[in-house]
């Protein structure tokens, strides 16, 4: 127990966590602080080439694990399923309609990279390895919650489908550039590391600080423009469903037999929702949806809500699942 | 100096779409139009604003399009396919140009 | 493609007042406005660019607004609260819009 | 809100002419304008971003300034000489604007 | 003597001053060098949070010293009474109206964080050790000598207070920055530390040195426009303040017992003149003064003045109070 | 033999080339991933800063060799007659005309900078030492070619220079920054070096990475879109026109006396062409050239040539030619 507790203030007063507040406290209480979108965008293509990277040097090294193929798969799965659980539980615990519910679904299913870096965080800072292919799942599954809450919308009307929508949501900047990177890193291996590490391994913590300041601004601005027109039901959701796919991480990681980091891992895919992919194929596929609700619920309530509590309580349940408690 | 007529559109769209009406443009024979970046901005769903933003789906941009004005309508009818269910705010105003032989 | 008559109101203003203009326009009731980047310039207080600068004291945004006609007066009233002592381009021209109802 | 007659004219060009135009401005007493970033466009010779580009050869600018009617012709003098060879797409229309006193 | 000279010296031949002095020659000579508005604003986060942030973790280390409150209530003091100074020696140097003295004045309580972290990089480079919370100082100095300002025009006329104005002056993104990286590195520790030094500890003076490059640049810049548009009265002004200033720190360092490093950075903080904040507030507050007379000043003329010579002055000055020489 | 093909592979495999073809291969692709040009333009910056310093602490080191001003004259001289190389070349492979020929071949006399640090980077892999001052000869070649492709078109015309040209050419940002780092460099010395080696000594390698990815997406958007205009002959030009710079270059070193690795650096500067500089300049001064032609050869077959394949074969000639291999 005391360890839990030691767990949650840990993860909760670390300097990516406290950067985080900063900034919805920043926006919440109007203060002109700003990052320019170039300097976001920039920051987001390091941390996707930096975890990409480190992630093939790191296969690169142990080696292949024979269930790398059954691992993605999973993750694809996951990604396409979970949509389908949140539809659900969406239109059992909300009166969004159906369009809404559907936009709303798709970005649980899809992941959100930043969450997936805390929680790597947290491990390297416990001395918890993971399985270093766990980012190339993570890149398996942006895509396939994205079809999945389209074939939603589909079923009741016209087609959303069309060849060039699929072809913008495969080769999506952050997906290419995850599997990019993650592609040189495993051909350069532990040279190419030496090279850059410097770069992409030292200082990753604090632009990661940077980063979550930038998303806690963004955040908080969402929540002070668009808090009212979120109901109970809804932001209810928004922690429900994390919780929910966290067990479904859990459930898959079992079975794949999994190492307790790589179990994680998964749990924390599972449970979080995206904000950079889904909503750009959203706007384009799915126009009448809303962005303010499925923005500001994925990254004004999941996002903070995997950050501060989630991580730690994923954490908790691996080791209790795993009887290591 | 002389001034030639012509018609100048204005299209404020999402930015994900930018590319969707760069090819419709394409297709409709609408080769000359430039793109400014958007800041920020208010409509019927609220204020927004591009600062910090990391993915496509907060932005808008512009696009802006001077031709002839007999070639008007084929880039509404290309613009109005795409905005019809799309954010986008069109414009059409008269003006004058110089050089009218490239337009 | 049928259009109907608009005005399109730009408004060229210091960076530090964005905010407030947006306050202005909201209470005088015009939701619809979109801003866009300045890069520099040159008026009555000499040459500026904004490459380089830190603060928000150096630039400029450009604020456009699309609405009906009648609304204008309304407009243009809380904008010139706002720039009467301050740097401030107004202008306002005709144009046609699609989808009227928007506006 | 009582408004003054007043032309709006807008000069796309390549960015690396943007300080001959200012100086070409500054030269035939124009000394109102403002210049907005440009993200990409089309014309004769294809489409281009500037996305990611270092130097300044891919990009362009624009211009707008707002001048009185009978201050049009030095303007565009002006104008014409330097985008005679050059990219450069001009446009000039009618607008009113607040406070003619400025202009 | 000597000691003065090699202070002097090692304080020009620094690459930060160097980058400065490039800056300046480039943007005076026409270059077409520019640095991109976004990369100067991101490099300006940077600073302020690695410079809050470090401020934080040393009086998370050293212990809250008893004189902390005090140095505080006398930056705001300084902040405060500099730009009455300042205004009584405009109307007596220079033939600027009241309107755009008090706007000048108001820059000069204020403070220019670069121009401190010039002084920092001065202490460190010579082993000297300055109070933690000097960063804190710093922040709470930003914002009353615009009061002050507002309310020397205030009294001529028409006050210039609005409740949004003063909400945009206290929360102003820089102030922020300073103060939520401050209480992150306090609420961190050594620990937080130790996870982002590589990024905001190791590189800090190379940042700088680019920073600083831009200074010069935008120092040039403006110094090519509107040199002509500066008597030499304002132009003393300019050279003539910060010592008066850096006396008045010298004083209340004095009085409050500080460290030889405090005392210095406390020095600096009142000699040097604001060109971010102030400036943007003036904009909004003093629409009818000339940005202009102001900017160039305290950028053009103040800021390398102290880079230059005004720091390695402050520097012997207090050695020479503190019998140091 | 095996060391040629070691070479080979190890130019290839290493993060910053593989880095590149990530870039390309995206844009053919047509993902979205796109830098924002204000990040793209800060990379540069960053670039430029940190190689012209590190030359000048090296010239500082190391001493002023007696060549120095041998090698920046065989500099000028190499940017100058290179362009005329290149226009009879163009005449002969191609069927361009004479303004689109002369704009091509402008491009040829003068450098690529990144280039220039992709050969630096293989030697230092490799433990080869250079002259420092090899890249105040860069900067001292960037200008030349483009007066030497003025006068080329000159001839058959109404001249193309003016006072405003030639300043904006000599003064163009990238010389400056490069020369005016190079200087801070020499003045500062080891001691500066110190200060801001953590900044740009360790990470350089990380960022040339994500600049090469850059440079990549670029390229690859440049060739998918303008692939169909340039003829074979032009292409052809693009490949053989390096391989004879190289010749020039090696030519030039063995008769300055050049170290091996100062050999290479200048065989690598007379083969790279410009992409940055001179198109920028003949966008002012030919306006009526066709930038697809000069950009896509430029950036899109002689980049990647060089990267790919160019720099090992020179360093394979350098060894032969000094009998080294
Ligand atoms: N009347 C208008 N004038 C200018 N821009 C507008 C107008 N209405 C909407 N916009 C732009 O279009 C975006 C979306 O509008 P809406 O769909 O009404 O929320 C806004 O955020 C503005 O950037
Ligand atoms: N006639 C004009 N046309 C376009 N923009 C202008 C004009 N006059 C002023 N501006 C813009 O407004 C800024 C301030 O103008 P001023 O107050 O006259 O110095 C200038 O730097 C320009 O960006
Ligand atoms: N008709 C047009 N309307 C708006 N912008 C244009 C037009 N034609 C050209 N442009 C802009 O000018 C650039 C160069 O045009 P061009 O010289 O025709 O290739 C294009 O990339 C556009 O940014
Ligand atoms: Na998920
Ligand atoms: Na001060
Ligand atoms: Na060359």
């Amino acid at each position: 127990m005391s360890d839990i507790l030691s767990l949650a203030s840990e993860n909760l007063l670390s300097p990516i966590i406290l950067s985080f507040v900063l900034g919805l406290l920043a926006a919440l209480a109007r203060s002109d602080l700003t990052f320019p979108e170039a300097a976001a965008k920039a920051l987001s293509i390091y941390l996707l080439f930096a975890i990409g990277f480190k992630g093939g040097v790191s296969v690169a090294g142990h080696g292949l694990d024979a269930t790398l193929g059954a691992t993605l798969l999973a993750g694809v799965a996951l990604s396409a399923v979970l949509p389908f659980v949140a539809f659900a539980l969406l239109r059992l615990m909300s009166r969004l309609d159906r369009l809404n519910a559907a936009a709303v679904a798709g970005h649980y299913g899809s992941i959100s990279i930043v969450t997936f870096l805390a929680g790597s965080s947290l491990l390297a800072q416990r001395g918890v390895d993971a399985e270093g292919y766990m980012v190339a799942v993570a890149a398996v599954m942006e895509a396939p919650a994205i079809l999945s809450a389209l074939w939603i919308v589909s079923r009741g009307g016209e087609s959303r489908f069309d060849a060039n929508l699929l072809r913008e949501i495969l080769l999506n900047g952050s997906i290419v550039l995850l599997v990019g990177a993650f592609a040189i890193g495993w051909i350069t291996g532990q040279d190419g590391m030496q090279k850059i590490q410097p770069f992409i391994g030292a200082p990753f913590q604090g632009v990661l600080c940077l980063f979550l300041l930038d998303m806690g601004l963004i955040a908080g601005r969402g929540l002070r423009r668009t808090r009212a027109s979120l109901g109970m039901g809804v932001i209810a959701f928004g922690i429900v469903m994390p919780l929910l796919g966290s067990l479904a991480g859990l459930g898959a990681a079992s079975l794949l037999g999994l190492s307790l980091g790589g179990t994680i891992l998964l749990m924390i895919l599972a449970a979080c929702a995206s904000y950079i992919a889904v909503p750009a194929a959203m706007r384009v596929a799915m126009p009448e949806a809303d962005p303010s609700i499925y923005l500001t619920l994925s990254l004004g309530v999941t996002f903070p809500f995997n950050l501060a509590v989630g991580i730690p309580i994923y954490y908790a349940l691996a080791l209790v699942a795993r009887g290591g408690f | 100096m002389k001034t030639h007529h012509a018609k100048r559109v204005t299209i404020i769209i999402e930015a994900p779409m930018r590319r969707r009406l760069e090819e419709a443009f394409g297709k409709a024979g609408v080769t000359g139009y430039t793109i400014v970046p958007v800041l920020g901005g208010s409509g019927r769903s609220g204020r927004w604003s591009s600062e910090g933003q990391v993915g496509l789906s907060g932005g808008m941009v512009q696009f802006v399009s001077v031709i002839r004005p007999d070639r008007l309508d084929a880039l509404l009818d290309a613009a109005f396919d795409l905005v019809e269910n799309h954010i986008g705010v069109v414009t059409v105003s008269d003006c004058g140009v110089l050089r009218a032989e490239r337009f």
